[in-house]
């Protein structure tokens, strides 16, 4: 279970491995806050290993998306596996969130 | 409910992830059923979990919540019951609803209704009851 | 003994495999002691449990055995009760005898208390403890 | 966890794939005494791939080489890891076994 952050031009990927659960989501939170303070503005979290999203993990990324689109940023998400697709449709949160097959996808325009 | 496998859970959200893994290794006839259990059941199962520990036993460390687990060839119950007064599951707003999808929280027991058959809160609020049906159509 | 976690199984040896292994990931602190927790360990506890099916519940199905677990940064302790009348422990004899070398049995309670730090029966003999120190001096 | 017998010249090699424990032993039992009837004489079992070995699974292995023997056969263990040497050695099994490093020593002059 790790969140791995990197750049990418003017783009911080952070990379979801293992679970964004209860257990772990307020370390991902403050991963990203502490980039948004840096002054870092664009945002892709990448789930292509990712293997469980719980709703407290989805609670995490959309209070992540609301802070970054107040600082005027944006928060895009990557790489959803079939289940993972399912939990967003379920909630209505593929609604809310630019969502975008590859990682390579969600860097492109951003 | 026939207990064939009974735990009792430190209040802790870290012993979460194991002992769901651990459920569903129990349960021996779901594997034809990877999909609902890796998904539906294993979704189900984390939200009950963590929401005994967090609001049943308010995060207390002294607390500690049951789980009741019964495998039978047509269907997985488990029952999560926290140490905790009860609420009451009708009061929870629909998080779909568009005031309500911007807000970080309140999509547990949502998903848990939603990807289980049957979600039962007892009387008092304080345990819950899954069931996911391992013959027959999948809902999601 | 402060109940971290409590597992009752079903009189199952199918169900042995499983369970040592869930014990042993709930025991965080112990990753540093790999060697001593897959050896000493599992085996200690996997005896414990298949004599407490076999023997003290006579393979019942309908019988359950009781597993309390308790982790400290010192040492993990494992308590396995059955529903059996129990036996006299100091009755068992010494497998490594040449006399008992090609019996086919027997070697169980050797090995628990060979690998484990501590072994105690309850007067009964229903109920082991063992006890594995994670500090200090490997005994093997 | 499987058992994989297959024959070497005029050797049964049985393999161990995963653990040799008191919910498996009776299998391992039955194909063993199966080829003996059958008339094989010579046995080599491996443990390069097994996790682990309970007092039950140890016995089975006594009794079977007690067996073996009363028809003029022989036993042979294999690739044993350094956790399974240590059980057959406090149980002083490794006197009675003719154990062999690898599987190719075991089947050696058998
Ligand atoms: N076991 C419980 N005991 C007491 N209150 C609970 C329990 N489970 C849920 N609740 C209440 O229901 C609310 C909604 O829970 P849920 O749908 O899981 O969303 P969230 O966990 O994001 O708040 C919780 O905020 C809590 O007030
Ligand atoms: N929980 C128990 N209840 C009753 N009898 C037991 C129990 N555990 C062990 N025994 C007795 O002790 C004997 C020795 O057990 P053990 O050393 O594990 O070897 P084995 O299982 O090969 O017989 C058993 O055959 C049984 O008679």
């Amino acid at each position: 279970m790790a969140f791995q952050v990197s750049k990418s031009n003017d783009v911080m990927v952070i990379d979801v491995e293992g679970q964004l659960i209860v257990g772990n989501r307020q370390e991902l939170k403050q991963k990203v806050l502490y980039e948004l303070e840096k002054g870092e503005r664009k945002f892709v979290v990448n789930f292509s290993e990712t293997g469980y999203i719980d709703s407290s993990g989805l609670g995490v990324l959309v209070s992540l998306s609301k802070k970054i689109r107040e600082q005027e940023g944006e928060l895009r998400l990557a790489s959803l596996n079939e289940d993972l697709r399912t939990l967003f449709e379920l909630t209505k949160l593929d609604t809310l969130f630019t969502i975008a097959d590859t990682r390579e996808q969600a860097l492109e325009g951003l | 409910m026939d207990k064939a496998l009974v735990l009792e859970l430190p209040n802790d959200i870290s012993s979460i992830e194991h002992a769901v893994e651990y459920v569903m290794r129990h349960c021996s006839s779901c594997t034809d059923y990877a999909r609902r259990l890796n998904l539906n059941f294993r979704v189900g199962l984390t939200e009950a979990l963590s929401n005994a520990m967090l609001y049943g036993n308010g995060s207390d460390p002294e607390k500690r919540v049951r789980v009741e687990v019964d495998v039978s060839v047509e269907e997985v119950a488990v029952r999560v019951t926290d140490q905790g007064v009860g609420f009451d599951p009708a009061s929870i707003p629909d998080p779909t609803l568009p005031d309500n999808l911007t807000k970080s929280g309140g999509r547990g027991i949502f998903l848990m209704k939603t990807l289980m058959d049957e979600v039962q809160f007892n009387d008092r609020g304080n345990s819950v009851t899954l069931v996911l049906r391992l013959k027959g159509e999948a809902t999601v």
